[in-house]
């Protein structure tokens, strides 16, 4: 099953539609920001000259040059510090995170600096950095190449976290990401990266932060983002056979939450799911839950689920399958509602 | 086995710390590594500035126990590396100061009220970075220097005249950002300079459990960049070498470690207490190596300050402290809500709503 | 007001009580398990010499000698990551970041290595490894000095997160803490370090992981840890002015988390909030609401509140006041729920 | 100025890296800083481990090539380093090895299948670390230079005799874990050896944009320790240097940085494409230093080994990879039930049900 994205009102110049990967589109969206802003610059572990591990950024040192796309030391901390001394200067420096594990060296520049620069500066110093960071699991990945480290950044005061779940959402998301004038957490669904869509290249960019509705539906609403959107639509088909009409968001910004979309579903469905890979426990979903029940606590008639991967640090590739959000699980979860039908 | 990599310079910094004027204020013999003493103009504007960074730091401690201030960690005994860095910048280059360098701040022309902001706690950062080419003063210690580089290789792409410089300390060398500054501002060639204000303790940690090297500039050799050990309450070493370093990297040539022996003579801040880790003798026997004294005798020794100037200086110090004072007096106006008001450039709906909270909670209290 | 402990039947040999600091009941927290356990290491930033900044440590090096508590280099990852193998050799390290936002440097270890490494060993490998952390503000604190970072730890499955609130339990938890062979953040909320309690040290140590119902009520229950504990009770108190009968319940273990004692306690009163420094999105308390809220559904007569900081970066000292949960926020919250009574 | 600092040993290492037999099999002339080639029995044993561990390598990667292995990076090419570093090790001493270090494993007798549980993805760590007194392989860098410097610490705490030697890249080197490391371990003189593997490149990162130095052995003066570096590529020199280093180390004289320069022949893992950022010569060129080659020139020309010996080893290391075929041909029972199993000592009610949950799925799935 494929998602179906309407892009035909957002193309301006409607350049011919061809299937593009998610990562070929993060490319373009990178290329397009490099070649209509001077100041946008891109650094990082292996994105020169390999293009990166996922060849992200394939192709963009060799267009514009080792001033603009070069490989950095080995250093994360250092790759964020720098890029902050960038910002501070008049760049937007996109940097890599070669996995989300990998952000870990550069927490305290991320959390203690990056969050932090704007508000302690009465907004005099910004740090428009977007932080690229490929996350989440189910592609093999031996220990610390599969964490979903969402939470920690949502957490944060002053980031703001997006995650795009299809090639369309990646080129706007990460444009929009790039020319934000916030620090942005940009997180890359590495198992969503060879998914496919045909899609006319640059799509318009929208206003950031908003939810959007894919499916729709009047029993429940499932939530989901980057990975798991996959995960809600095929559960929301299958659920259809059981004869239940579930309604599907994609969140792509996790920090804002976009209230205004996914309450109005909530209260239309009175059921909400929030599916993510990371562990239950003080995971994004507890967010998602927690504040859709204070504002919608009288038109639930029943709590919001979480369906997450387990309480347990990411399993090696052949435990993946027990520990990942599955239809079945989500499935299960619908069915431990108490319909009314 | 043929590895390509460069050779040239590869060594060791000089055991003995470059110094031109000797405790006693008397030129010494040490080799100085090509740098020439600056004039006696130049020095006596370094002796006017150390004066008043010295009673500006004596005001603050004053008032800092006196309650005006939550905390307040002094550099006195530092004046010659604060000011002797923080002088040789030119304007359009960048300082990275951290919590320790009010007194660069205060030579970097930062107005003292907006200095002391932060240590008063009005706000985190006091001032606008842009208007003084100078950085939030940095508290987790050694981020800055990475910060100094990023921006430093910035203006490199952009072909700007700009050199950064940075300050950190003992302790803070010892923290992995420091490294990663070194590696990349070496590996990228830029524009920084690191002044490492070695004044033998990191709180209470006294150097020799911090490290275990003959010095701290002897780091720089594993980075490829040149590295200087300098007598750091020598104001005329340190301008000299942080001038000719922001030099070399305008021209290029890259980064360098600038490593200032000297001694905090204060308290870490005002709620240490050093009784329980240094002897008092240490501290007495640091004071014959003040910074000022020795410049001051030199000074007179060629004429260029006498009595009449030394008093003139005094009575402008005597003049900032005083505007110390009164700017403390000045209770600064705080709005609370502007606790929303900066935290991201996009309005968030989340801010607006938990700003009415707290609009209606000051109404209620009857303070709005 | 003084939080009230029964500590007669906790009192083995029952020494004389006498009224002791949070600080000093940690500081003889740490003097017993040195005494009692060769293994048990102290070292990190300024703890030998000086005592540590809060004077916790104090008198530690001169009493053991510089072999079982000494200063470290100034590095937090360093600290971190050589107790990592310092637990590989037998020993059980107790290791201080000096304030919560200087563990940052050491995420990495903590998330990576400390959570991880007996999951990843089957078990082969265990890390008792205490990491005492002094967190959340109120006391004056200037940039970094205030931060409260549980919800980085609480998310991170592998690690115990523990946090006293009076001297008592500053002891026992420590103690408990030390002694478990699972690694341990226990953090310490710096303005409780100067509360007195009167005390007969050494109490008892009980099992972990349990909360304690520090009040009882029947109108609504109050969910608090470390800090706010005290505005908890506060709060309770001046409800009891309104005719409302507030339960407190002090968290004590913030992961794992007792449903066991909070549920039954929810049940009973049907409306509960948590009150935290930290700010709101994200927080711990979205796991707390959410799990009540997921378990206790049908007898909640209102959401579980989350009265918290804002979603901004901890102020500087002068704007401390307005960003801390105060007894009026909790006071407002209270009033918000539609009471019948 | 007085400070005091030790002064004794601060120097940089020798520029021509230490060897004993060069790439055509004979004595060189270098000076080896008072190393001494190792004895025939012992060069032969380690030409023998060599064989076995390239043997292994070639097996594996083949193995990950027809998709039976997740993933694996090679380290054919640097067999000297990986097996002269760890023979040189005591059977109480304690490895730290990374991702890269299969080969060391194996010398250090951990079974093939447990080396490659990991990599076949069965489960993070196949094998017990306190049976070959071995860490698990780290993977996030340079974090266990820290914990073979706790681990030394706690040794020396004891008064045990055991020292250990950590593996490092030359990109780890420049991430902040692998400076603390340094500089905890020499501040605390733990006997800790850090061999650092510098195989030219970090993924497709050449080692002159990871380092300005002239070498990364020069890292060790600014840590006051004795820096080495070693032809990586002789497993006489790197037996020889590791072996000194972990004596100093044992009796009290603290760590030892080593680097072995090296060059790594394949791709980084199976999925990387060297071919975007080497050239096929770089690799050809690096191909008459190989390990093995020289060495067996050597123990031929010393008459140490003959064709009857050298086919006997290559038998040996035929039936090595038959085992390893045999491993990877036996699937490994894992029971979805242990993700749930080692998270904790003490149990937890959310795993419990959480467990339940899994439980009941499988049982639905007819799993269970
Ligand atoms: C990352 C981090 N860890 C710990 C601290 C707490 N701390 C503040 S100053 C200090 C000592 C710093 O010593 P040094 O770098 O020598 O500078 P000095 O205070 O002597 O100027 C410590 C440990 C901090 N600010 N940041
Ligand atoms: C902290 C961290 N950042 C990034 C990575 C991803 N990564 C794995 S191997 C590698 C290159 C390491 O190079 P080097 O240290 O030279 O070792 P080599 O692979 O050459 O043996 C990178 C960037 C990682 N594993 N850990
Ligand atoms: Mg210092
Ligand atoms: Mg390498």
């Amino acid at each position: 099953m494929s998602v179906e994205v309407d892009t035909s009102t957002r193309t301006p110049s409607a350049p011919a539609a061809e299937a593009v990967t998610m990562a070929k589109a993060l490319n373009r969206a990178l290329r397009d920001s490099l070649a209509e802003d001077d100041t946008v610059l891109i650094f990082g572990e292996d994105v020169g000259r390999l293009g990166g591990v996922f060849r992200v950024t394939e192709g963009l040192r060799a267009e514009f040059g080792s001033t603009r796309v070069w490989d950095s030391p080995l250093a994360e901390s250092g790759i964020i510090g720098t890029a902050i001394g960038m910002a501070m200067n008049g760049m937007r420096p996109v940097v890599e995170m070669q996995f989300d594990a990998y952000a870990y060296p550069a927490f305290e520049q991320i959390v203690s600096h990056v969050a932090k620069m704007r508000n302690r500066t009465k907004g005099r110093v910004a740090l428009p950095i977007t932080i690229r960071i490929p996350y989440a699991g189910d592609i093999g990945g031996v220990e610390h190449h599969s964490d979903s480290s969402e939470a920690y950044w949502t957490s944060t005061p002053g980031l703001t976290v997006v995650t795009p779940s299809n090639p369309a959402d990646a080129y706007a998301l990460l444009r929009e990401s790039i020319a934000s004038d916030d620090p942005v957490v940009f997180m890359e669904p590495k198992s969503r990266y060879w998914m496919k869509e045909t899609v006319s290249l640059p799509v318009a960019t929208g206003p950031m932060h908003r939810a959007q509705v894919l499916r729709e539906g009047t029993d429940a609403t499932l939530l989901a983002y980057g990975p798991t959107v996959r995960t809600a639509l095929d559960s929301a088909e299958a659920g259809a056979e059981h004869g239940l009409s579930v309604e599907v968001i994609d969140l792509r910004t996790l920090s804002p939450f976009d209230d205004e979309t996914v309450s109005a579903s909530v209260r239309k469905t009175s059921r909400a799911a929030i599916i993510h890979e990371a562990a239950r426990f003080g995971g994004y979903g507890a967010e998602v839950a927690a504040r859709l029940t204070e504002r919608n606590f009288t038109h639930l008639s029943a709590p919001i689920l979480r369906i997450t991967g387990f309480d347990v640090p990411y399993p090696s590739p052949k435990l993946e399958e027990y520990f990942l959000p599955t239809v079945e699980r989500v499935l299960d979860a619908l069915e431990s509602w108490d319909w009314e039908l | 086995m043929t590895i390509d990599v460069p050779t040239t310079g590869r060594s060791l910094p000089q055991l003995q710390p470059i110094s031109f004027i000797d405790a006693d204020g008397r030129l010494t013999d040490t080799p100085t590594a090509g740098l020439r003493i600056p004039g006696d103009r130049t020095l006596t504007g370094l002796y006017r500035q150390m004066v008043f960074v010295r009673r500006f730091e004596a005001q603050v401690t004053h008032l800092t126990r006196q309650g005006r201030l939550a905390t307040y960690p002094s550099a006195a005994g530092q004046e010659a590396a604060e000011v002797g860095a923080t002088t040789a910048l030119a304007p359009g280059d960048w300082l990275f100061p951290t919590y320790r360098d009010s007194a660069a701040l205060l030579t970097r022309g930062v107005p003292v009220g907006e200095i002391l902001a932060a240590f008063r706690g009005d706000w985190h950062c006091g001032f606008d970075p842009n208007e003084y080419h100078t950085s939030p003063a940095a508290t987790p210690l050694a981020t800055q220097t990475l910060h100094a580089t990023g921006f430093a290789m910035a203006a490199k792409l952009k072909g700007a005249d700009a050199a950064t410089l940075t300050f950190l300390g003992d302790g803070a060398s010892s923290e992995g950002d420091a490294h990663e500054a070194f590696n990349f501002a070496s590996v990228w060639q830029t524009p920084t300079v690191f002044v490492l204000q070695n004044n033998q303790y990191a709180i209470s940690t006294p150097l020799r459990e911090q490290t275990n090297a003959t010095m701290l500039a002897d780091r720089a050799a594993g980075y490829g960049m040149p590295g200087l050990r300098v007598d750091g309450n020598d104001v005329a070493a340190v301008f000299a070498a942080v001038t000719a370093a922001l030099e070399r990297g305008r021209n290029g040539d890259g980064p360098t470690l600038i490593e200032c022996l000297t001694y905090r003579m204060e308290s870490h801040t005002n709620s240490d207490d050093p009784t329980k880790y240094r002897e008092a003798e240490e501290v007495e026997h640091w004071r014959q190596f003040d910074p000022i004294d020795r410049l001051e005798k030199y000074l007179r020794s060629t004429g260029a300050v006498d009595d009449a100037g030394i008093e003139e200086i005094a009575a402008a110090a005597e003049a900032l402290a005083e505007s110390v004072r009164d700017a403390m007096n000045r209770e600064a106006e705080i709005d609370p809500l502007e606790l929303f008001a900066h935290v991201y450039a996009q309005p968030r709906t989340d801010l607006a709503e938990q700003q009415q909270v707290l609009e209606a909670e000051l109404a209620a209290a009857g303070r709005a």
